[in-house]
């Protein structure tokens, strides 16, 4: 064998071995403890696996397979660019910020994906016949590689707010995205049959795919977009594979169809949490408007319904935890129970303090007086004036039963609390809400708390809660 | 199509099948919490796709595919990179907090 | 060993590696009740020999070879059948059980 | 292409459909709900692979490629033997037998997969040069479905009792082994070297691995043998694989590998259960002569028969009773007379709970079936570890047919129980043991808890017993 086929060899193995980095890297991104761990594993297949390609392609040069002079001009400049726009944008986005970052750097896995089978395209001599299959991949890899590319961009855009977030809609809209769709498919019917290239029916496609990528976004509200964007990153890795039959490449196909297949699965389990159904969220983006429309209701943003082993898992990595009790928590009587989840807190090092309302529950002092009832440790109990300004370095504000002592309304004019000083709940890091329903509170009033996106609402009895969450922390 | 061709994609689709069920089967049921850095975690892996760019950028001769490809590597590289270091960001969340809270967490935090 | 059959190799060792992980991955936290039937039921797919068992008796020539490739269907055609049948036995017993006992539960209890 | 490449291609799609089927088949046996959807599946699966396989042959046979005409002979008549083997013994074998059942189903699949590589390597001409892959292939299917094939069997008969269930230990039986294992490394090694077909060292090599399986099994107690079939199990799905490779053959691959990975994590969940590591069984099996020396300790002190009227007092005046099943109540299939009694003492107020211990009776889960085939109400049946905490509660802890898993001996290091979870039943205020002699238990030693003051031994059938406290009970 020669030196370039032991080489070839040898590279398919490190592919492999990034390959199998990948999957052990994701599957211990399933839990807390392992995820950072998992990613850096997956991170160091990448190195192997990149490395790799750049030896073969020294090794195809070194013995004389025509190498294009530029090549390595090219591979170093788009490094160079590419990794220093990822590496500064990484680095210096805001924590909040970051949703939206994930879905570029998917548009221009999505888009390089693409450019692939557009270079491979154009490489076809004209005339030439094209086997169907190889047809196929090309025509799949274009049109999902672009629709994730303009698809994805324009739910980054509506994250970051320089797009409108609530649901556009271009007048017959719904039309455009079915018209663009039949284009597509038809051009690519077309071309398949032909079985020679034809450039001007690609470049249709292409239009046609990068076009149906907005239209289908622009219509979904700004609360689905989490969701969006992991389908968009499930899409982004069906067009690597598809890029991998196109020049027949293992590793891409691996790596593209693993993705492609987490994704989808990612994408279920975070309609799911949203109680959102998958079909229904991207329906809805082709024209169903009472989706939307439901999503703006309740000053805007829809209701996150959550579950105990989430917030189980929220608390016990968290390091500052605020307890807001309110009238739920009395009427419940889980005063105990909320003592036995914060000792429960406290032994894994987290620490808890109690947010107490002046006019919380139904009579001054009320859950002071509960509270003590339950032995909660005095210290832990803060007045709302010496709280308020720690709610911004709480990692979790767990409210219980509480409802108008926690409304923002109130520093608002013309609303029935208007006035009324409360507890910045909203101020902190991430807001979990533990009450039966929707339910109004003694003021009678929607809580807009409750549809901020930071708040997931834990719906169940204070006690029953509260006992589920005992449960599942001492699981976590 | 000749049936060695045929078998070569059939084999090629073997290897898809499989991935396709190993990307099913590693994601378990995730906290919700873990979603967002899991998405991200898979949208770095998918920036594979630079190895095709550099594959078809040492093959380009052509101007205008030297342009795709010099494209196709700057995206895929910003996938890469990118993904996995604000991936990382997210995950210093989720580090085993000491007993007692260190400050040094706090100033990882703020730098993050 | 040429490059071509190397290649060939390592296509099926990649397979066999991806098979591998499906395997790994596809295996949760099992309760340890269902231990014995989950062993019993990964029992049975090694049956699966039964195939390769075929292929060689149609080949066979040699009685040699006959005798073997006899012997070979004999025991993979046990393993599939045998184990798919006891396996299904044994996840009898794990049916949803109805608030009220149902006679029927007894009596399928007892047919087993 | 010709009428037979066609369906070639369409049996290799057959048979990846067939492997898609073992994978869902397998992932949904990890739930009680799912699992029994899951093993028809699988089993769909395998009918698919074997029809698409019998239609290659014809059609092969058709297209005039050489095939044997008594093919069909032996493919029939093994098909009807074995399968009439297999379906009498599955359908007609003690629910409490299975498990050896299983053993011998794996011993006959690693069998035939050793087969195939014997078969395959008759056919090599002799003197002819062989690539030292295919040697390395056929080697090691040789040598693991060999082990499989002889160490199943013996681990079959242990539990079955036809081998004494206690280690057994050959004079010098450890050298053995190891001068085995090294036979078979260097006879392969000098195959490898050779290059050309060698029936000798082959003879060699599979009469070492032969006896290397019977070496292997023998010294390992009866109590780790579940373990122990789940290893060889993975093994056997590795032959497989190695069988795929041996006649390059996909399907057999890809399930191999998949029983051989998903058969090895079962086995380490399944020693975690009974809290032992897999080397330290295996390594057990090199000899851990020890073991049965603890034996010995906490026997002696005196026995204190008790009579059913007795304890129907004790039992119906109780608050708290807890049930503790073991093996005995299997074999004495009093698993509905227990119910029935738990009742009759529910009717009084007395509230009754049983103690599930993982290891309890033959099997894993092997009290939790035969309790659910006496629609036991499942809320009643508490894991060991929920219950534990409960037992200092119990007013009475009624013991019937347990042994080991209750035995304080495993608290103490030196007995073939030391480090297996016990129930902690001599926490209870007052103990009652239904069994029909002071015997000994599975790991054959005595149980200290029988002579612990607080203890009355019940000397009875497990079902008599019963049938006579439900008769007294009722009496009070
Ligand atoms: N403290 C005083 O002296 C005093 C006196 C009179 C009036 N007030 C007024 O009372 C209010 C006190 O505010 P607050 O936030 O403490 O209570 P709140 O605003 O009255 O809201 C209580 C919330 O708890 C939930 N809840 C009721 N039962 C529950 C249960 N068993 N488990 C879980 N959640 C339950 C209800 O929602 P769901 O139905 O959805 O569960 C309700 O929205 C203020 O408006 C205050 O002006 C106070
Ligand atoms: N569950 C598994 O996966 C598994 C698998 C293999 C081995 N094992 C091992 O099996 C043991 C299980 O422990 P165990 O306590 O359930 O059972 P055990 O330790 O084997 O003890 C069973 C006891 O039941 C009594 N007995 C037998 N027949 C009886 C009858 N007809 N009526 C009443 N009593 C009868 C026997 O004493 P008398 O003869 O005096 O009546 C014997 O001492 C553990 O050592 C475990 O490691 C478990």
């Amino acid at each position: 064998m020669t030196t370039l086929e032991i080489v070839e060899i040898l590279v398919r193995i490190a592919w492999l071995v990034g390959a199998v980095g990948f999957v052990i890297g994701l599957s211990r991104m399933n839990s807390p403890a392992t995820a950072r761990n998992g990613n850096l594993l997956s991170a160091g297949g990448m190195a192997i696996a990149i490395a790799a390609t750049a030896i073969l392609i020294l090794v195809r040069q070194a013995s004389g397979t025509p190498v294009a002079g530029v090549a390595w001009v090219i591979i170093v400049l788009g490094v160079a660019v590419g990794g220093g726009l990822g590496l500064y944008t990484a680095r210096t986005v805001k924590m909040t910020a970051m949703p939206q970052l994930v879905s570029l750097f998917n548009a221009v896995g999505g888009g390089a994906a693409a450019l692939i089978a557009i270079d491979d395209y154009l490489g076809l001599a004209a005339g030439s016949s094209v086997r169907i299959d190889t047809h196929i991949f090309i025509v799949l890899d274009i049109i999902i590689g672009s629709i994730t590319f303009t698809g994805s961009i324009i739910a980054s855009g509506k994250l970051q707010g320089l797009i409108p977030g609530k649901p556009i809609y271009v007048p017959g809209g719904q039309l455009v995205t079915l018209a663009l769709a039949a284009i597509t498919v038809i051009a690519a019917l077309a071309l398949f049959v032909s079985g020679t290239p034809n450039l001007l029916l690609m470049v249709v496609i292409l239009a046609a795919a990068l076009t149906f990528g907005v239209t289908m976004t622009l219509p979904i509200g700004g609360a689905d977009m989490p969701v969006v964007i992991s389908l968009l990153n499930s899409f982004t890795g069906t067009a690597v594979a598809m890029a991998g039959f196109v020049i027949n490449n293992p590793v891409l196909i691996i790596a593209g169809a693993l993705v492609g297949a987490s994704g989808a699965i990612l994408t279920k389990l975070m309609a799911d949490a949203m109680n959102r159904s998958v079909l229904n969220i991207m329906i809805g983006g082709f024209g169903g408007g009472d989706d939307a429309a439901g999503a703006v209701a309740g000053a805007g943003g829809s209701v996150r319904a959550i579950g105990p082993d989430d917030v189980a898992i929220q608390l016990a990595y968290a390091q500052h935890v605020i307890v807001v009790p309110g009238y739920g928590l009395a009427v419940a009587q889980a005063q105990h129970a909320v003592r036995e989840l914060a000792e429960l807190l406290e032994d894994r090092g987290v620490d808890v303090k109690y947010a107490i309302h002046p006019v919380a529950g139904r009579m001054p002092g009320h859950m002071n007086v509960l509270l003590a009832e339950a032995n909660v440790p005095y210290p832990q109990l803060m007045e709302m004036d010496d709280i308020n300004p720690e709610f911004a370095r709480a990692d979790v504000a767990l409210v219980i039963g509480a409802n108008d002592v926690t409304n923002p309304a109130a520093r608002r004019p013309g609303s029935p609390v208007s006035g009324m000083p409360i507890l910045d709940v909203d101020q902190a890091k991430s807001i979990v809400v533990i009450k039966r329903s929707m339910g109004k509170g003694y003021a009678g009033i929607d809580n807009e708390l409750y549809t901020n996106e930071k708040t997931g609402m834990l719906f169940a009895d204070a006690k029953e809660g509260l006992a589920s969450l005992i449960a599942a922390v001492k699981a976590v | 199509m000749t049936a060695a061709q045929l078998n070569d994609l059939l084999t090629a689709l073997t290897i898809f099948t499989l991935a396709i069920l190993v990307g099913i089967a590693v994601i378990s049921k995730v906290p919700a919490t873990l979603h967002t850095p899991l998405m991200s975690g898979a949208n770095s892996i998918h920036g594979i796709v630079l190895v095709g760019a550099m594959l078809i950028a040492a093959e380009a001769t052509e101007p205008a595919s030297q342009l795709l490809s010099l494209v196709a590597v700057a995206f895929a590289t910003m996938n890469v990179v990118g993904g996995y270091v604000v991936t990382d960001r997210m995950l210093q969340m989720f580090r085993k907090k000491p007993t007692a809270p260190k400050p040094a967490t706090d100033d990882a935090a703020a730098a993050s």
